[in-house]
């Protein structure tokens, strides 16, 4: 065995021989990924010819239906793949994972309407969050003004969402089977939205998760839909079994380990070649030693443990039935303790980089920052923690998805 | 509230070891409190500029910061040690960077106590002096007639942008070319001072954090100093003010002031995170921030880490303080406790802001809010020398009864 | 060495507001010292026997341990509060169950500043006298004529083996069967006193760690007690001895003294560790512990947890003493201080023994060394109300400025 | 899903299902174990009729060559089958996973003495770790004396080992192939032995781990054999192309999730009754909520990563050739990840139980002591993190088994 990242890259991801497609795409990807990350960052944009490979690769369409074009790919695959492009970039591969986010709307469309939204083989999708926004029930669909944020990948989006309620002619808001009030996704071409530059964070800046606002915007009732309602879904198959808080959750996981991965190869390599003033070589450093075995596992350890439970889930997955609440618990922890584990790598390298780290141009300021970023992001709270554990003590948060 | 550099939830330290303190010194944090505020007020400027700007540098020297650590002789403070970390602390609430210019200034400026004392109220004397060096003997001093010609080029060297005077720690070497020899028959090294329009300064500072600390490369090429503008940083023997602060070496300064620092940024995080909390709920959280029982309990983990290497710093450094101040001899034991408490009081602290920063959700990404600064700031100044994981390596050879690796950071 | 309790690595603790400190208080540490030596020989006794044995128990109540908190006019010490956390960590640092004994023994005499002085006297005069008593309040006191007639069982009750006395906390019933209400119109509670030998003892204590408190169960049955032989220990304002240690509530005792019990058990254990490490070498390891980078680092790391968590108990008990004795009143903020300082040091201190326990290696497990004894004490130190982590909420709703959730640990 | 320990039992082990075999005899063992705990650590003996089941279930057999009556099964299953028996009393796990340590001297030995040692299908074989203990080379075999600690399992054994070095006639040491002392390993029947009652420890006291001694005890040559050189190895087949110490960390990673998952599992039980004085049900708890989930995923994880790792390098493992040092590096870092999980997981549970935890009798008590004295055992020690960091960073220690 000899002394390069390579090394580590190359322990065992147990079936990772499974995705080899999506995964090999990925990789192919790479290196030209790695040369543009500098002006992805700088830019905030996806620069050609990078943007035109990544619709090539197919890799922003690995959770669309094959009814309209996608992959539909499994969610290993998918997790696998992601997880491979941030080893190379963090934005790229988190504009990965809310492109093949936003198309799980597709299953609850009819049918024509997403396909005729996926054909153009280049079509991406962005929306912000839902917030207290509320749209109009007209004839024929909905007028809504509004103002939404963290719409990652709405500049090189043609398609944008709004996340609203519902509020009725009488001025009531329209409840949903549960009983709550509805939120209904309104899809739209992003000529119609006003896109607001206020993306101006410690990392991801390269995602360009701006703002947008409508204004008065009529949006007929077909270019709408709800993703609140798992039993609403059109397109059958175990991928769709899963519920799309659990897909996000799975993306997410793979853009934080592939980015604490990239640092953890980036730090092997350093460790054989710095010697820090008054120290002896850092790869000689027995507390390093121990350290980057310890990282090693972190990550192989959470990998393996998502890719067993997303296997045993899809492989018994209804292709019909949505998964039940245990297992959406299983898919939850793996994920969090997914991401748990690619932050306490990034921190645990940052720190034993030493001054090297600071700069930026060294393989770890942008990671350290991006990293920093997606930490406070909605899916890696220690709150999800909380809700499996609520579970697995036999009380189930009532709306757990 | 928090924004304003104001401490919230903080009790004012206990004062320790009274009796030994010097007097004056109250003045010195009161003065660094209302400095605190318009620094907090200003933090934006100096991290877009990276270096302080005129009136925030203006307001510094107002308040006699940079001369903590000077002579009374020559119109400085000469603060006690303790003191002199509650300054930094409390400075570095409101800016780290500002904090960490003056943690490094005050360093500096314990030159002032080897030279000659007209030599010193000529370089130290003025209202604005600072000295600014970077690290390392990088540079060459060729013995000529009255003093050396000076030639190198230093990096690192924070606060280079309102230095008034820039230090170069050289190697001497004789008028034939010979190294020049110490008593102990190594090479012979010294630091000489020259006014800082004297060396070309380069603009490297682009980094992640502490980025108004501005600290910058510069060199100079043949520039003549005085002899008695020059000055043997090892040669503890040859100070020439005794007075209990002027018998610590800078390492006991270094380690107190950039632990100060650490500590300032924690508790600035601490006290922003109360305040988001006091307000926020998350989304799709059951409850809000300040009614949730896991918040509370971390925000109380973090109170209670944060108290805690504080509380060890400060009886650290007042001990050594009283001990010195009592007219005895500085030990490799208070040199081994100050270097733990400090080492201690840098990684807990970066934890602790890392912690705080997840725990502030996602606002904290955004430049508009404090935490992503202060996140960067601390994982600035977890990464420089003083914060090094491996100094509890130094400590535990101590403890264990054997030889220090090395003294270099003792 | 580290088997007779004399800590090696541990400087002597900085004295901090000696100023505020009574007299006769270094008496007590040097005594404690003194009885250390004998408790850490004989551990394994007490271990055995459950109980302290009658010749150790004897050696501390002729170092007049079980006096500290006694008033003075009755032949008590009085003594500070950092004086008291300092006793229990020295005494827990060669045995814990005494330790715990002590402390616990010690809050329990409390009671002799609520009692008319002769009867004070007659209760806690005798050398040997030492009052233990059960958790909660599980008896009823039925008035009767010039006392209360008394039937209950109380768990928990550490010391009784060689207490003198017990404690029976029992709601009051009138004569008719009636609840008696207090001016809040809630039911009225009284802690009857009585002798040991009116109880019936039951042997109940089997358990993993702090196996030599002999924490027994006791009952009584109509056991008639006079009224001045009874207390209200809610009521502070029935407190009869005015001066400042009894103005402490015996929550803040408990919180200071059982976290100087834990900080005792970890500076036991890292001398203990450093002990070993000076000669052993692990199976397969390829540089002696001493000699090991990382065991250094590791030891360093636990040494800095240690002495962060004792500087913060010290610090933060001594402060409150301070105020009290300058005549202020004990507010929130001290019982929140107090409270978080514990906990920590608790909390802290199981952590670095478990640590150290692993870092011992395999002869660790040995009943022939003290590790595996520390660690379980320490796991059962940590197990009881004062280190319970929800504390850690109760002082972050403080912090919030949220009320507590429960006065009963403040 | 209900409140119950099932509920976390339940939670998938990816690939759970192919090892049914001996995991399900383990699981049928479960409620004897259980029964006679406190017998168990009570007497340090194993008592009957649980001694006969044992060898009934062929548990103590797994790794032993088919071809001398052995289960030769795969170390995925050896792994979760000590873990089942861990979860119902620890001290029984170490003296099964010590009883299929010591058979791995078995393919090293000419196979008609193997045959002849276990013939008998109650054979036991038990031994301490190699010290500075010489054997004297004499005609036909050895003559020894010496003392061993830390035999465990020795109360039901019929055979006992010893490991010297070997002193040639003329007083000099005789080295391996690789030029350092050798370490032969001496096998004798245990009525031959002195056993000494020396095992007073804080934990795992039914291993009855004594010390023993013989005097100028003879032992002809072919009931001696080498373990050290992988090489010499006699019966083909993947699981010895593991090196014994990989098979010794798998053992004992089981013993440490089982008896971490049992405390877990107690946990969940009594925090859906238990209301510690002045607070609310513990399972109402938020932090407890998240402790658990945590606790769920340490166990999950590391297990899932321990199979896929075994899996692998099983699957890839060629019939003679020993493993290659990368692949022991994995396999020492999935166990030695295992084990650092199970501690955690432990203490985090002992914690949070409260004053119940120090009682006997609690599910927590002699389990905290079990995993305590684990935790000082040679395979758990984080030196193995930096000897696995020194093969990820390209300089493998010399001799890594």
């Amino acid at each position: 065995m000899t002394a390069s990242p390579a090394a580590a890259q190359a322990l065992p991801r147990a079936t990772a021989g499974a995705y080899l497609d999506a995964v090999g795409r990925a990789r192919a990807l790479g290196p030209l990924i790695a040369a543009s990350a500098d002006t992805v960052e700088k830019t905030r944009r996806i620069p050609e010819p990078l943007l035109t490979e990544l619709h090539n690769s197919r890799l922003l369409r690995l959770s669309l239906p094959r009814a309209f074009g996608g992959e539909q790919d499994t969610p290993m695959a998918y997790f696998r793949a992601i997880e491979e492009i941030a080893r190379h970039d963090a934005s790229i591969a988190w504009n990965m994972f809310v492109a093949n986010s936003t198309v799980l709307i597709a299953p609850f469309l009819e049918p024509e309407i997403a396909r005729a939204i996926f054909t153009n083989p280049r079509t991406l999708m962005a929306w912000g969050p839902p917030n207290a926004c509320r749209a109009k029930a007209v004839v024929g669909g909905y007028r809504v003004t509004g103002r939404w944020d963290f719409a990652s990948g709405c500049r090189q989006a043609n398609w944008m969402g709004a996340h609203c309620n519902v509020e009725e002619a009488d001025g009531s808001l329209r409840l949903n089977r549960f009983g709550r009030p509805t939120v209904r996704t309104l899809l739209f071409p992003v000529a119609q939205a006003n896109l607001l530059d206020t993306w101006n964070t410690i990392g991801l800046r390269g995602t360009a998760s701006d703002s947008y606002s409508v204004h008065d915007l009529f949006v007929a009732e077909a270019y709408s839909s709800t993703r609140e309602d798992p039993d609403l879904r059109r397109v059958p198959g175990p991928l769709y079994a899963f519920t799309m808080q659990g897909l996000y959750a799975v993306g997410m996981a793979g853009v934080a380990t592939g980015t604490a991965r990239a640092m953890h190869e980036a730090f092997i390599a350093l460790a054989s070649k710095k010697t820090p003033r008054g120290l002896g070589l850092l790869a000689a450093s027995a507390a390093i030693q121990g350290e980057v075995a310890r990282n090693q596992a972190k990550l192989d350890a959470s990998g393996a443990y998502l890719d067993a439970t997303l296997a045993a889930i899809y492989a018994a997955a209804d292709e019909q039935a949505v998964i039940s609440v245990a297992d959406r618990g299983r898919v939850r922890l793996a994920c969090a303790n997914a991401v748990q584990a690619a932050i306490e790598v990034a921190d645990a390298v940052y720190k034993s980089a030493g001054v090297d780290a600071i700069f930026p141009g060294s393989p770890f300021e942008r990671r350290f920052r991006d990293i920093h970023t997606m930490s406070q992001q909605i899916q890696a709270r220690s709150a999800h923690f909380e809700a499996v554990g609520q579970i697995l003590l036999g009380h189930p948060p009532e709306t757990f998805l | 509230m928090s924004y304003n550099g104001t401490p919230i939830m903080h009790a004012e330290p206990s004062v320790i070891s009274q009796a030994a303190t010097t007097s004056g010194q109250a003045g010195a944090l009161e003065r660094a409190r209302r400095v605190a505020e318009k620094l907090r007020a200003g933090t934006r400027r100096i991290e877009d500029e990276r270096a302080l700007p005129p009136d925030l540098l203006e307001a510094m020297h107002e308040a006699r910061l940079f001369r903590l650590l000077l002579p009374t002789s020559i119109g400085g403070d000469e603060t006690d040690l303790l003191t002199f970390v509650q300054v930094t602390e409390t400075i570095a609430a409101a800016d780290a960077s500002a904090a960490w210019c003056l943690g490094q200034g005050s360093g500096c400026s314990m030159t002032a106590s080897f030279l000659k004392p007209d030599v010193a109220q000529r370089l130290f004397g003025p209202r604005n002096a600072v000295l600014a060096w970077g690290a390392g003997v990088q540079g060459t001093a060729t013995a000529v007639d009255g003093g050396y010609r000076v030639s190198g080029q230093w990096s690192f060297a924070s606060g280079s942008r309102h230095a008034t005077m820039l230090g170069a720690h050289c190697k001497i070497v004789e008028a034939n070319g010979q190294p020049r020899l110490n008593a102990a028959g190594k090479q012979a090294d010294c630091t000489a001072l020259f006014p800082r329009a004297k060396a070309k300064v380069r603009d490297v500072w682009d980094v992640m954090g502490l980025r108004g600390t501005g600290s910058d490369t510069y060199e100079v090429t043949d520039l003549v100093v005085p002899a008695d503008e020059t000055l043997d940083r090892e040669g503890m023997d040859k100070v020439v003010v005794k007075s209990t602060l002027f018998r610590l070496p800078t390492t006991i300064i270094y380690a107190g002031g950039f632990g100060g620092v650490m500590l300032g940024i924690v508790r600035g995080t601490l006290s922003d995170l109360r305040a988001i909390a006091m307000t926020k709920t998350q989304r799709g959280a059951s409850s809000s921030m300040r009614e949730s029982q896991v918040f509370q309990s971390d925000l109380a983990k973090m109170e209670a880490r944060f108290r805690a290497a504080r509380a060890l710093l400060h009886t650290t450094v007042s001990d050594v303080w009283t001990d010195m101040h009592a007219g005895r001899a500085l030990t490799l034991d208070h040199r081994i406790n100050v270097r733990l408490a400090s080492t201690h009081a840098i990684n807990e602290g970066v934890d602790i802001v890392a912690e705080a920063y997840r725990a502030a959700g996602s606002n904290a990404i955004f430049r508009q809010l404090p935490f992503e600064q202060r996140l960067r700031d601390a994982h600035s100044v977890s990464q420089q020398v003083q914060g090094r994981p491996t100094h509890y390596m130094t400590v535990g050879r101590h403890l264990l009864d054997l030889a220090p690796d090395t003294m270099m950071f003792l």
